[in-house]
């Protein structure tokens, strides 16, 4: 039973899709069981992605919502969901990633047929967690997106190590959906035992201070763990290298941005905001989140490691944003608040577009040479020149250069930090706070740059490193079709900045319930401090114009008639090698010595020596960070409880007059209560 | 009419094993089941008898099935069914083996009958005494069955179950004494003065302090029986030693049975106290008996006692869904116990498998059972997910129904702590799953022939689970509505 | 003469007050034998109690209460206790856990304790013309003394010692709330016990054959 | 802002990037001169940044067998950006030419473009030097981006915006108020990070030729001909502009508020006289001091971030 409130034009269209995106992604788990069609599956898969694509932006467009609800257990409707512009953003972003995802794979075989139905029923998942708008099926939908992810990261035959890092994943993730559960509970027990959202909202404002706080807590807890925000952060570096590329570009892309929006719908739609200090929290992780995660990504040498810590440092950007944001809803600054939501919003979609690009390229690279390894690539550039090109617009997104789409959401996030920190509303120790995050988020911007010329450069330049990058192919052309269409998404985005950035703003506002725009709070043109000053603005397309006719005329006029002259590259003298090259651990050095401090290096330096002589046959050199979270905390903690169990097993210690003894001093001890 | 229906559903069983006592081969098989077919098509019948009747009565009254002992009957008989289903297998590989003797496959089958007619009996009497002696009957047969096979472990096990079940449902008689001088007091001595009915029509005139102290009996003998903590402490040896078979018998159903006993005092506490005593002893002893399961499934060897905890864990957890009350708590508890039952059923069955496989319990031993034996690991891995509340189990909708029916009843803390439980317990099972079912294999058994009846049992109720999970059938529903009307909810 | 209510509530008095000095005996004692041979005797001071109740109020049932009582506790079951001493090797509980004096004394307090405590008026007090004060403490402190017996024992056969002492102090109990249970119940309890006992045989021959002793020190393997 | 009008907007950007594009090299020459005085040496002429462009300019360029289309095109993408960023910044009046089409991320954006652009152009040719300068380049920049954008970040929330058009408008303003505490500490730390950033001591040797000492030279090392000409014009540039920067964001005194040729002819010239004091500055430094170990700079580069910061903190905890 579908209804659409107010059938604008096209709106008509649009529970169709929801629907076809459903059913397609239902067939094509379906077609995946059947050995002789299997090979459907992705494309039918792609389609319902292009379908959510399509709901997604025609929500956007047009305005209306969509609601719909299906069958019941225990009374408990298991599909219950009405698609706002909130849900409409992430929609898009999901279509986006998940459309080139299963388009990347068209014609490949999956690691198994089960994998292969899994994947699918996953996008299905995300689809209903974004929709979702009662307790129930939110979360129905939700552990069934972990469950199918975590299978899909462990696959039918793991190695120790993956399945070491699926019970990671699946552990944390579970906790973390216990705590959502608790959270939702309390919230409809202060709703007279309403299990929908809208009910929520309209009891939100009766809450008791203590319930409030506990629940945003929990919620906080819960969503931030899904989304891999520093600390909760530990499974994702463990779970997304272990999946299939594809289905790492939809986990990185799409799946940790539940998490986000899990924590926009509960905070800022249904409780409006949270207390003063949520937002300076949420703040604060968000900053860690982004420095650490790309500080840890460049001291990684494997590309799918490397590109999972900077999901933990995209999430981070992402959560300064929305902790500005909640920090300037709870002083009232509604204006600045909503253009901090509005850059949330937007750094996930550029995040879902760029993310998944570079997962899709890191599987192209790993489909060619077979190598995860940076160390030992090299030189691909020649062998697979489109992948380099669309990994480097990638790259370039990821690292925040204008006119791409990271600037644009980047430079929104800075605007709100700007304002948050100029504000009159916002008392001066958070205003502080604020000003210390715009350095955070400059360092980090600038630590993506260097982590991302390592990356492409040790890849795809240089000579390479190893027979098998030298062996190296140009990857299937549904591949390079997916990361062209994600590399046009990334352009596309940054220069259209000005109307999505507008359209976003306006869902901003309708989900902090706040009217219309009262200042000039439009992009291009928003001002940090309505009234003082001139406005600060971004012209995405003039700008971006302006740089590729720069680069036009310069490349036109130094272009030479004569052919360069062919030389070997210098080094001082003799003929180059592959091994004179910066490597990928070489790269990273000076910034982890830089920041030794906190990265804890252990270097290793093993020297064999031709006998007899003092001249060296062999030198091995090793060089490991220390993950200060896991090693100083994480693992102590879990010795710890496993000596407290193994304490509390001394219980049932085997003797029959123990456990007469503990049924007599039980009863005493009712006896005892009652009287 | 019922009369003989309920006279053939407890005497069936009986004289066939009587029969069966001393045969041996396929023909003891052959009387078994014919016997447990005989029962299970009258129990059958009076469970869907009671739907639309509302209550089904036998002599005199003597007899009377409302909604929820027809729904605890018919789990009795479906799990008794896959226990029967699976014993040739098992017992044939007992005998194999050498662990059992030959000619005891003839007690083995008269003992497992008794077994479940003493079963049977329990939800059928209405008199809270008889009650009481059908569940201590059940606990000397199952003593038996649990120690069939004479090793030390088995008979320890059984010793200790036997005392401990004997001196625990000592106290639940306390309780019936306590309720009969209660009731006594008001009706004077009559037959019916312990019939639950009566007692429930008349439970505001009957005296608190008799009936305080009653509840408190009940609680700690029959929650011996159920496995509560501290009183657990023999559930863990029983369920790991008893034939597999049997396990899925005590596990899935004798809990049960002992759970619906406590029930009915329970119900008699909160109609002649009000609900708040009886409520809050239940909610503390499920909490705590949660958190005493779980570094004992945290930390654990053997794979039917981490199975056995895990039982503990789901009684303390029906057991708060029970204290919680309201309507969706009960709701949850309704569907969790069939559930629970049948996965647990299932799980110690294919336990049994793998054990039998690799000729060893221990979880150190029984790893990669994704090559050495794909049916059984299979269903015992997607049993502890079903177990562990992941959709689309159904126990994600009844753990969803139990936690949020409890804080919405204001038991904040309690629910609160029986969500991170539950998550932790899940996390325990994952990790010894993941390991059994990918872990390095040791030196392994060839396979054991995968016959398809077995692939069946095994896949068939967690299938059904699983379809619990996204959709309740329609008179499914209603029974479950009339059970949580009969737990309490009414009003609410 | 005639029986009257008076007289059998004083020998239901007398009778329970002797059942729990003979159950302070039994804590005391270290010969299994004896204490099989005690339990006996208990369970005769409360048919005797019984009947005397029975012939008081003139009911039947209680009458044939008091025979099943004498004759299955009373005579069946310790024969079939002392029929499984003989054929184990050890007859004297050697080193409990709780020495003879010491239990002797742990169940003196109990007795006294249980006096204190538990007052028959505030269960709504005795019930018709027979009224025993005493019953009721007394039945408690049966309970609690066999349970005593059960933790502080270590050989098998004296641990279901115990357990029947705890089983006369239900039935005592009984008596003393409720002159019985109604008789289908009583006949369903005795059957019972009985079962207990007999698979309490089966279980002590198989761990004689198997661990070569009765004592509960070779069952504490099963732990975690 | 009075309402902008085309041809007023087309004029100023193009006297701007004359202006940039004419000065840049005589700026550098400037430095090299002073130094080489202090060094007690006569030095290059004036001239000779110029005649060096040149030179490349005509030259048959080299190229490395192993280097492809990114060290083909990346010069463009170098040069192309920070010509953009030129158009972007103040120079000669307070405003820039392109009214409201980026602030000072945008700049700081397209700087950073154009370092991407140049360092994975220097790893192309599989060289040990280029990747050796791009690596140490990358590094040495993210420790200065922080102290680079808070200090831009204190001007910009006193102006109450981050343009830098509307922040110099602002400083011009508030007259000599302009120079407390807090403004002054910003400004310290962005003079770090314009040695930073442009390669002088003691953070890098710009005129040094041992390979191994060499940070933004390495990374020109594989190139030749245009492409050199281009990368060496391309950093002369980004000084001008970094200065320029300095001067409107701390030192806008001078620089017209009105558009009459008057006002723009005298701002002009304050502005060459501005950039012309900070590159002395930088002479006397490469002079003076000498170059430091790469494991010291986060000392001198984290001392910009916390300076940048205390500036903030002064403004906003204690205003």
């Amino acid at each position: 039973m579908i209804v659409t409130p107010d059938g604008a034009l096209g709106a008509s269209l649009l529970p169709a899709f929801w629907v076809a995106a459903l059913a397609l992604f239902v067939l094509a788990a379906a077609v995946a069981c059947v050995p002789r069609v299997s090979a459907l599956s992705p494309t039918l898969s792609t389609a319902g992605s292009v379908c959510a694509l399509a709901l997604g932006c025609g929500l956007l467009l047009s305005g209306v919502s969509l609601t719909a609800s299906g069958s019941h257990v225990l009374g408990l409707a298991t599909i219950s969901v009405r698609y706002d512009g909130l849900s409409a953003v992430f929609l898009a972003a999901f279509g986006l990633s998940a459309a080139a995802a299963s388009l990347s794979v068209v014609g490949e075989r999956p690691r198994s047929r089960p994998e292969g139905a899994a994947f699918p029923l996953f996008l299905a998942s995300i689809v209903l967690v974004l929709g979702a708008n009662a307790a129930f099926s939110f979360l129905l939908a939700w552990e069934s997106m972990t469950l199918l992810s975590a299978f899909l990261v462990v696959g039918l035959r793991p190695t120790r190590a993956v399945v070491s890092a699926g019970n990671v994943y699946l552990a944390m993730t579970h906790v973390a959906t216990a705590a959502i559960l608790v959270a939702f509970a309390l919230l409809a027990a202060s709703s007279g035992g309403a299990l929908d959202f809208v009910a929520w909202h309209a009891a939100a404002p009766g809450l008791a201070p203590v319930t409030r706080d506990v629940i945003l807590v929990l919620v906080s807890a819960g969503f931030l763990t899904k989304a891999g925000a520093m600390p909760f952060h530990v499974w994702l570096p463990r779970a997304h290298p272990a999946a299939p590329s594809h289905v790492s570009a939809v986990m990185s892309g799409v799946m940790i941005k539940t998490g986000i929006y899990g924590l926009i719908r509960v905070i800022v739609d249904i409780m409006g905001g949270g207390p003063d200090g949520l937002g300076l929290l949420i703040l604060g992780v968000g900053a860690v989140s982004a420095v650490m995660g790309v500080l840890y990504a460049l001291m990684q040498h494997d590309m799918k490691r490397l590109l999972a810590f900077h999901s933990i440092e995209n999430i981070g950007i992402i959560l300064i944003g929305l902790g500005t944001a909640l920090l300037l809803q709870a002083r009232g600054a509604t204006d600045l608040a909503a253009l901090a939501l509005a850059a949330a919003m937007f750094h996930s979609v550029n995040h879902a577009a760029f993310k998944s690009l570079l997962f899709l390229g890191a599987g192209a690279v790993v489909h060619a040479t077979g190598l995860h390894d940076l160390n030992h690539l090299g030189g691909l550039g020649r062998k697979m020149p489109a992948t380099m090109l669309v990994f480097g617009v990638g790259a370039a997104a990821i690292s925040g250069l204008p006119p791409l789409n990271g600037f644009a959401s980047e430079w929104l996030t800075f605007q709100g930090l700007f304002g948050a920190a100029g504000s009159g509303a916002v008392e001066p120790l958070a205003r502080f706070g604020a000003a210390a995050a715009v350095g955070a988020l400059a360092l980090t911007t600038a630590l993506a740059v260097a982590c991302f010329v390592k990356a492409t450069g040790v890849t795809f330049l240089g000579l390479p490193r190893s027979a098998a990058a030298a062996a190296a192919s140009e990857t299937t052309p549904p591949a390079r079709f997916a990361m062209g269409f994600l590399a046009a998404v990334c352009v596309v985005l940054g220069l259209a900045a000005g109307p999505v950035a507008s359209a976003l703003l306006t869902v901003a506002r309708s989900t902090m319930h706040a009217g219309a725009a009262t200042a000039t709070a439009t992009v291009p043109a928003v001002t940090s401090t309505p009234g003082s000053g001139q406005a600060a603005t971004y012209a995405a397309l003039t700008v971006g114009l302006l740089v590729a006719a720069a680069i036009a005329v310069v490349a036109a006029a130094s272009r030479r008639r004569t052919t360069a002259r062919r030389v070997d590259t210098w080094t001082c003298g003799i003929a180059p090698k592959p091994a004179f090259q910066y490597t990928a651990t070489s790269y990273a050095k000076p910034i982890q010595l830089f920041f030794r401090r906190i990265l804890v290096p252990e270097r290793e330096v093993h020297v064999e020596y031709v006998p007899g002589t003092r001249f060296p046959s062999s030198i091995r050199y090793r060089s490991e960070i220390t993950l200060l979270l896991e090693e100083r905390v994480l693992k102590p903690a879990h010795g710890l409880s496993l000596q407290a169990a193994d304490f509390a097993r001394k219980l049932q210690a085997g003797a029959i007059q123990l456990y007469i003894a503990y049924i007599v001093l039980a009863v005493l001890a009712l006896l005892l209560w009652a009287r | 009419m019922n009369d003989w229906v309920v006279g053939v559903l407890l005497l069936a069983p009986i004289i066939g094993g009587l029969i069966a006592w001393p045969l041996h081969g396929r023909l003891v098989e052959f009387v078994a089941i014919a016997a447990f077919c005989v029962a299970a098509s009258a129990g059958l019948g009076l469970a869907t008898a009671v739907p639309g009747a509302g209550r089904v009565t036998a002599f005199h009254g003597g007899v009377s099935i409302d909604a929820l002992g027809a729904y605890v009957l018919g789990l009795t008989v479906i799990v008794a069914a896959l226990a029967l289903w699976a014993s040739p297998r098992y017992i044939r590989h007992e005998l194999a083996a050498g662990d059992l003797r030959p000619g005891d496959e003839g007690h083995y089958y008269a003992l497992f009958l008794w077994f479940v007619a003493t079963l049977i009996a329990v939800p059928l009497v209405d008199n809270l005494g008889l009650l009481w002696v059908a569940i201590e009957a059940t606990t000397v047969v199952s003593a038996l069955l649990v120690g069939i096979n004479r090793s030390p472990d088995a008979i320890e096990a059984a010793w200790k179950y036997l005392i401990l079940g004997t001196i625990g449902v000592g106290f639940a008689l306390f309780a019936t004494l306590l309720a009969y001088a209660s009731s006594v007091h008001v009706l004077g001595e009559s037959s019916d003065a312990l019939n639950w009915t009566r007692l429930m029509s008349i439970a505001p005139h009957l005296n608190p302090n008799l009936l305080r102290l009653s509840f408190i009996f009940a609680l700690a003998g029959y929650g011996t029986k159920v496995g509560l903590v501290p009183f657990h402490t023999w559930l863990p040896d029983a369920h790991s030693q008893a034939p597999s078979p049997v396990s899925a018998l005590l596990s899935g159903v004798s809990l049960i049975a002992a759970l619906y006993a406590l029930i009915r005092f329970h119900l008699v506490a909160m109609a002649g106290l009000g609900s708040s005593f009886s409520s809050t002893l239940l909610v503390v002893f499920g909490l705590l008996s949660m958190a005493v399961a779980l570094p004992f499934m945290i930390r654990q060897e053997d794979l039917k006692r981490l199975l056995a905890y895990s039982s503990v864990e789901h009684m303390g957890l029906l057991a708060m869904g029970i204290g919680f009350g309201g309507p969706l708590a009960l709701l949850g508890v309704a569907l969790h116990i069939g559930l629970h039952a049948i996965t647990k059923a299932t799980l110690f069955l294919s336990a049994g498998e793998l054990a039998q496989q690799y000729g060893s319990r221990r979880l150190s031993a029984i790893r990669g059972t994704f090559r050495a034996a794909p049916v059984a690991g299979g269903a015992l891995g997607g049993g502890l997910l079903m177990l562990g509340g992941l959709p689309p189990s159904g126990m994600f909708v009844t753990e969803f129904a139990i936690v949020v029916g409890g804080i919405t009843r204001g038991y904040w803390w309690a629910a609160a702590l029986a969500a991170l439980l539950l998550a932790c317990c899940f996390v325990a099972l994952a990790v010894h799953g993941s390991r059994i079912v990918w872990g390095h294999a040791g030196p392994v058994e060839a396979a054991r022939g995968i016959d398809g009846a077995m692939a069946l049992r095994l896949a068939a109720p967690l299938l059904v689970v699983a379809a619990l999970g996204l959709w309740t059938p329609g008179p499914l529903a209603a029974a479950l509505d009339s059970i949580r009307a009969i737990l309490g909810a009414t009003g609410v | 003469m005639t029986f009257t209510a008076v007289d059998a509530a004083r020998l239901l008095d007398a009778c329970s007050t002797s059942i729990v000095l003979i159950g302070v005996l039994i804590a005391g004692t270290r010969s299994i034998g004896r204490a099989i041979w005690l339990v006996a005797a208990q369970a005769i001071l409360l048919s005797a109690a019984v009947a005397g109740v029975g012939l008081a109020t003139g009911s039947n049932h209680l009458l044939l209460g008091s025979l099943v009582t004498l004759s299955s506790r009373g005579i069946v079951v310790p024969l079939a206790l002392g029929h499984i001493l003989r054929g184990s090797p050890v007859r004297q509980e050697r080193n409990p856990y709780l020495g003879p004096r010491l239990s002797l004394i742990a169940a003196i307090a109990i007795v006294f304790v249980a006096f204190m405590a538990v007052d028959s008026a505030a269960l709504g007090g005795s019930l018709g013309p027979v009224s025993a004060p005493r019953a009721l403490p007394a039945s408690v402190a049966e309970v609690l003394t066999g349970l005593l017996i059960a933790m502080t024992r270590r050989k098998g056969l004296s641990i279901v010692v115990g357990l029947l002492v705890f089983e006369n102090g239900l039935a005592l109990t009984a008596f003393s709330l409720t002159y019985g249970m109604p008789f289908l119940v009583e006949l369903g309890a005795t059957f019972d016990l009985l079962m207990v006992v007999a698979v309490v045989g089966v279980y002590t021959r198989r761990m004689l054959t198997v661990c070569g002793s009765l004592s509960t020190d070779q069952l504490r393997n099963l732990r975690g | 802002m009075s309402a902008i009008e085309p041809t007023t907007t087309v004029f100023l950007a193009v006297l701007q990037l004359a202006a940039f594009v004419l000065f840049a090299p005589f700026l550098t020459a400037t430095i090299r001169r002073t130094k080489a005085l202090l060094q007690s040496r006569r030095g290059p002429g004036l001239l000779q940044p110029y005649r060096d462009l040149a030179k490349w300019w005509g030259k048959l360029p080299l190229e490395s067998n192993v280097s492809g289309p990114v060290a083909r095109y990346a010069p463009a993408f170098v040069l192309g950006a920070i010509l953009t960023a030129a158009l972007l910044v103040p120079l000669a009046t307070s405003r820039t030419p392109l009214v409201s089409w980026g602030d000072l991320l945008v700049v700081v954006g397209l700087f950073a473009a154009a370092r991407f652009a140049l360092a994975l152009a220097a790893m192309d040719a599989g060289s040990a030097f280029g990747g050796m300068g791009s690596s140490r380049d990358v590094a040495i920049s993210a420790l200065a981006e922080p102290g680079l954008v808070l200090a831009l970040a204190g001007a910009a929330i006193a102006a109450g915006s981050s343009d830098l058009g509307a922040i110099s408008a602002f400083g011009i303003g508030r007259g000599l108020d302009l120079l407390d505490p807090a403004h002054l500490l910003a400004a310290a730390a962005f003079g770090i990070v314009i040695i930073a950033e442009t390669g002088h001591h003691p953070v890098d040797n710009p005129d040094t030729h041992l390979e191994l000492t060499m940070i933004h030279e390495g990374m020109l090392l594989e190139a030749s001909g245009r492409s050199l000409a281009t990368l060496v014009f391309a950093s002369e540039l980004k000084l001008a502009v970094l200065a320029a920067i300095f001067s409107a964001a701390f030192f806008p005194f001078g620089a017209a508020t009105e558009l009459a040729p008057g006002p723009i002819a005298l701002g002009l010239v304050l502005g060459f006289v501005k950039m012309l004091v900070i590159g002395q500055a930088l002479a006397l430094l490469d002079a003076s001091v000498a170059r430091a170990r790469i494991l010291t700079l986060p000392d001198l580069l984290g001392l910009a971030s916390v300076l940048a910061l205390a500036g903030l903190g002064i403004q906003v905890l204690l205003p």
